[in-house]
């Protein structure tokens, strides 16, 4: 505890560094995954390509790509930006998934009505599909909240700014409550934003918590495989 | 026989699903219960293989009090067939109808062997026997779910509604069937239904429930459909009205029953009763 | 109904895009400066660091004192490796850090001969990138070295790396990875001391961890910083370099040209006062009290008189 | 990009491969697969019991959902750091971290699964005179397979994508070369290191479809369409979403 007081204002910056480099990508790979969701669940053979990728995306660890990255987008190493591309692609990487669950959820049946009484494609996709969507995308989301802020740590060994440095700096002096301090703080941060995206959904979809819908199971799905 | 004793099932939250059931249940009939949905009658069935226990009373088969025996064995030993067949659906048919026998420890080779020769028994061709639960009709899944409530040669077959998701053509074949069955196995059926058309085609005996499991009248179709307990019963029933408001009437070439709609409903075989107005008030 | 929901719908996006916007307008703020924006022109002037406490006490050091002197300073510390800081000391996005002289002079001129401090020092200016430049050298130095415990010392009487050939145990030596391919590391060893061993990598820079290894015999030798509090602390032998095979590693100030010359005295008077006592008894600070860099580097500079 | 290139012409090249050289290929690749398939046994030892558990009875779900929130929270890198510090160099500090990142994937997995099976299947099965045990095993596990399985897969790729931190703290493995470049500013090296990984990823997700069909049974594959959309009738579908339950 003494030696986060002594550098109260060292892990303050880190913290708020770590956010500022977790919430782009947040925003971003949801707001590129849907239409890139929505393209795998309306061409079903776009989708098993895309979904593949996506997979694979996931399966490279994050540290080279975050070294290797910036030869193809020619950032510095250490630049906010290559750490953004990252985790969002990371990120989209789990959300194009999400998404094409989410939307190959919806029922048909809705989706027929909803056609039948005049919705363009358009509309409909705003107005219906996407709405009902909302659940499986929120769980979807909540999961790339989380591990993306628990990645933006990796950042730490290339020397980006935010919580990583904490364990870096830690072991090489070995100061525990430096590294517990990080751990700590990059959990409650995960569950905050956590926390403020379930109730932004249920601001936003007030209809999910009085019905059952399949949806819900395809959310649970989202969280068993992601 | 099987026999209730005052007994009442109450949940944790405080309501009680039976209240103070007592019925015998006579053995080598079919017993059905019928009644709107709420009223007990499935709990009622399932505390007979102790899938419900009841919080007090007891259950006695054929004497023998079922709150001391084990369980899985008592239900290895019952029949068991439920709405929508409840079949495996990663097992084919023919292993589906095996499940008991083999769960009690019989041969594969000699379970599958029954297993063909009960599809014989409830009219299923053996040509299904490889195929998936998916791949059959609803009407062919609920006659696999009757072969493997059969399977282990039960006296008793507890029946949940299992004709409830079928289409109406298929059901009544299927009601035949079971009518057919009971004739040739001679077994103790116990039958839950809504549907009270089928309560009377089927009972040999017809319970029928109020909310909380209370016996609104028991007796065979006939004694019910020929007076009523009280409203509750003939309102149930439809005494009063439609299909089951008979009358006669006599036409040029003879008499014919008609309903309460005017519509004929079928001829008067037999002997005429001595007094037209039971059927009708 | 739908209405409704579109409403919302364009609420989240508003909302979204707002918090993108702003967040953006934030990343190019202080704490995430890639650096792209502030350069050696203007009154400010960039200092980096490596990602190592005992460089970060000393770009600390640099600081305050270039602050107390009226300087504005933009700090950017813990910067991984060489190949990051020194090519953006070449753009001009880092106007100062302190370095290392062999590796520095390594970095540039792989295949250099030099090997005494002095070589080094007038091979550099050569082989710096035009528009950098070194500064005068600390005496503290900070280099790589193969360090034993006692008792191993004793038990096999090495105390040299000319010693190692000898030994016919297995040798593990515990450091960071790039030991394996540096000229001074597992390579090295073989060509200049014809002694084989293998690499543990343990990531910490000679830190705890590495120490921790070498104490419990899980490494026979350890690449532990000369400079480091852990040799004295636990009464660890670092092994005689006959050959000169590791560089030494004075403790030198890179900075961009353009960095004008009243900056540099007050960086060098810093360097002056590092002796190798000094940057030994502030790394043990460090460790031990594990102050931040600002308080260790504050305390330094007032004890030597540079900052009043 | 010319890296690449070289980064291919070094792993194709025999000669890196073999035993003799400082950082043969071979090895690393084989420690790699090694600290994974060790993690994963662990981990699935530790969580598909409890995920069967909680699955099964329907109870614990809440404290479960709740832990693993946390645990995927759990920043991999600081774990490692931690534990290294705490217990020392080596691959018992990361192996720990790689199983608490496995086990929030797993235990979803499991119990997500057995959730996914119709109720009215297993009410079934117990009125014929099932045990627990065998509910469990002839009914529940089979049925809740590709739930299980896609748990273990993604905890699977997790791992294989970690496992490179734990040459961070004195393990061996592909990290070796990813560290091995970082450090030397060698990018074709690290590269190496994060083709072979990718590559092994690969290797592994293929040998998980091919389990996967092998042991999802035929009649699960057939009915697993129309098994979604028939959610909505089932009782226990109005649970909602586990990580929103957990944060309630």
């Amino acid at each position: 505890m003494n030696w986060v007081v002594q550098n109260a204002s060292y892990v303050g910056d880190s913290a708020l560094a770590h956010l500022q480099l977790s919430i782009p990508p947040i925003i971003l790979s949801f707001v590129l995954s849907v239409p890139l969701g929505w393209v795998a669940n309306r061409y079903r053979p776009v989708r098993g390509v895309l979904l593949t990728v996506a997979g694979l995306l996931y399966a490279i660890p994050s540290l080279p790509l975050l070294i290797v990255l910036p030869l193809f987008i020619g950032t510095g190493l250490r630049s906010p930006v290559n750490v953004i591309v990252v985790l969002t692609l990371y990120g989209m990487a789990l959300m194009v998934r999400s998404t094409a669950d989410a939307l190959e959820a919806v029922e048909p049946d809705v989706r027929q009505s909803a056609t039948a009484v005049g919705f363009s494609p358009w509309g409909r996709f705003w107005s219906v599909d996407f709405p009902l969507a909302g659940p499986v995308l929120l769980a979807g989301m909540r999961v790339v909240v989380v591990s993306t802020v628990s990645l933006v740590t990796v950042g730490g060994v290339l020397g980006v700014n935010g919580l990583g440095l904490l364990f870096t700096d830690g072991l090489q002096r070995a100061i525990i409550p430096e590294i517990v301090t990080g751990i700590v703080l990059v959990v409650v941060m995960a569950l905050i934003l956590d926390a403020l995206l379930v109730l932004l959904g249920r601001a936003l979809m007030p209809w999910t918590r009085a019905t059952a819908t399949p949806s819900r199971r395809a959310a649970r799905r989202v969280l068993a495989t992601a | 026989m099987i026999e209730f004793r005052s007994v009442t099932k109450q949940y944790p939250d405080g309501t009680r699903a039976v209240e103070d059931f007592s019925l015998v249940i006579p053995s080598r009939k079919t017993t059905v219960f019928v009644g709107s949905s709420g009223c007990g009658k499935t709990t009622i069935l399932r505390m007979i293989n102790r899938m419900v226990d009841p919080s007090s009373g007891s259950i006695q088969i054929d004497g023998k009090d079922i709150g001391g025996l084990e369980p899985v064995a008592l239900r290895r030993s019952i029949g068991y067939v439920m709405q929508n067949s409840g079949l495996l659906p990663h097992r084919k048919v023919v292993d589906n109808i095996a499940t008991v026998p083999l769960l009690k420890g019989v041969k594969k080779r000699e379970a599958r062997l029954q297993a063909l020769e009960l599809m014989d028994t409830v009219g299923l061709d053996r040509a299904f026997a490889d195929r998936y639960p998916s791949q059959l009709s609803g009407g062919q899944q609920q006659r696999v779910g009757v072969a493997r409530g059969l399977a282990v040669d039960p006296n008793i077959l507890l029946m949940d509604e299992p004709f409830g998701a079928v289409d109406p053509l298929v059901r009544s074949d299927l009601q035949e069937e079971l009518i057919r069955l009971q004739r040739d196995l001679d077994k103790t059926v116990v039958f839950v239904t809504h549907d009270i058309d089928e309560a009377f085609y089927l009972g040999d005996q017809v319970v029928i429930l109020k909310k909380g499991g209370h016996i609104a009248q028991v007796g065979s179709p006939a004694e019910i459909l020929a007076d009523p307990a009280d409203d509750f019963v003939a309102d149930f029933i439809g005494a009063n009205r439609g299909k089951r408001a008979l009358h006669i009437e006599e036409t040029a070439t003879g008499s014919i029953l008609v309903d309460d709609d005017g519509r004929p409903a079928g001829t008067l075989t037999g002997s005429v009763p001595a007094a037209g107005g039971r059927a009708q008030p | 109904m739908f209405t409704a929901k579109r409403g919302r719908l364009a609420l989240v996006g508003a909302v979204a895009i707002g918090a993108m916007v702003a967040l953006a307008g934030c990343s190019s703020g202080d704490p995430l400066k890639s650096g792209s924006d502030s350069s050696a022109s203007g009154d400010t002037i960039v200092i980096g660091s490596q990602q190592y406490y005992s460089n970060e006490i000393i770009a600390e050091a640099y600081a305050q004192a270039l602050e107390n002197a009226g300087f504005k300073v933009d700090r950017q510390f813990n910067i991984g490796q060489r190949s990051v800081y020194l090519p953006e000391l070449e753009k001009g996005t880092i106007d100062v850090i302190p370095d290392y002289s062999g590796s520095l002079l390594q970095y540039y001129d792989a295949k250099t001969t030099a090997k005494s401090e002095s070589d080094i020092e007038s091979a550099l200016p050569d082989a710096l990138p035009s528009g950098l430049k070194t500064l005068k050298a600390a005496e503290a130095t900070d280099q790589d070295t193969y360090t034993v415990t006692k008792d191993f010392s004793t038990k096999n009487d090495i105390t040299s790396l000319a010693d190692l050939k000898d030994y016919s145990g297995k040798l593990v030596v515990g450091a960071n990875a790039e030991f394996q391919t540096r000229p001074y590391g597992i390579t090295g060893l073989k060509s200049v001391y014809g002694a084989t061993a293998t690499l543990k990598a343990i990531a910490d820079s000679g830190g705890a961890n590495t120490v921790a290894a070498l104490k419990n015999g899980q490494v026979q030798l350890a690449d532990i910083y000369s400079a480091s509090p852990a040799i004295k602390a636990n009464d660890f032998v670092s092994l005689e370099d006959p050959e000169n095979m590791i560089l030494p590693q004075h403790v030198i100030p890179v900075v961009d040209s353009k960095v004008d010359s009243k900056a540099a005295g007050i960086i060098e008077d810093v360097n002056a006062k590092l002796t190798q006592s000094a940057l030994i008894d502030l790394n043990t600070t460090s460790v031990d009290d594990k102050s931040s860099a600002a308080v260790i580097a504050k305390k330094f500079l007032s004890d030597t008189g540079l900052v009043k | 990009m010319n890296y690449f290139g070289s980064a291919f012409a070094f792993i194709l090249d025999p000669v890196n491969w073999s035993a003799s050289e400082a950082n043969p290929i071979g090895s690393r690749l084989g420690e790699h697969l090694w600290y994974t398939l060790l993690a994963l046994v662990i981990s699935a030892a530790i969580a598909l019991p409890i995920g069967l558990l909680i699955g099964h009875t329907g109870r614990g779900r809440q404290a479960a959902v709740l832990i693993s929130g946390g645990a995927r929270a759990l920043p991999t890198l600081g774990v490692i750091t931690l534990l290294a510090v705490l217990i020392g160099i080596g691959l018992r500090a990361p192996l720990i971290a790689f199983v608490i990142l496995a086990i929030p994937s797993i235990l979803a997995g499991a119990y997500s699964g057995l959730e996914a099976v119709d109720r009215k299947t297993i009410d079934a099965a117990r009125a014929m005179g099932m045990t627990e045990w065998q509910i469990l095993r002839q009914v529940e596990v089979p049925l809740g397979l590709p739930l299980i399985i896609g748990g273990l897969r993604s905890a699977t790729l997790q791992i294989v994508a970690t496992a490179t931190l734990a040459y961070y703290v004195g393990a061996e493995g592909l990290g070796s070369f990813i560290f091995l470049g970082l450090g030397t500013n060698d990018y074709p090296t690290t590269l190496v290191g994060a083709i072979l990984v990718v590559a092994l990823a690969v290797v592994l997700e293929i040998v998980y479809s091919i389990i996967q069909r092998l042991v999802v049974p035929a009649g699960v594959r057939a009915i697993r369409p129309q098994n979604d959309r028939s959610g909505a009738t089932r009782s226990r579908s109005v649970v909602g979403s586990p990580l929103q339950e957990g944060n309630k």
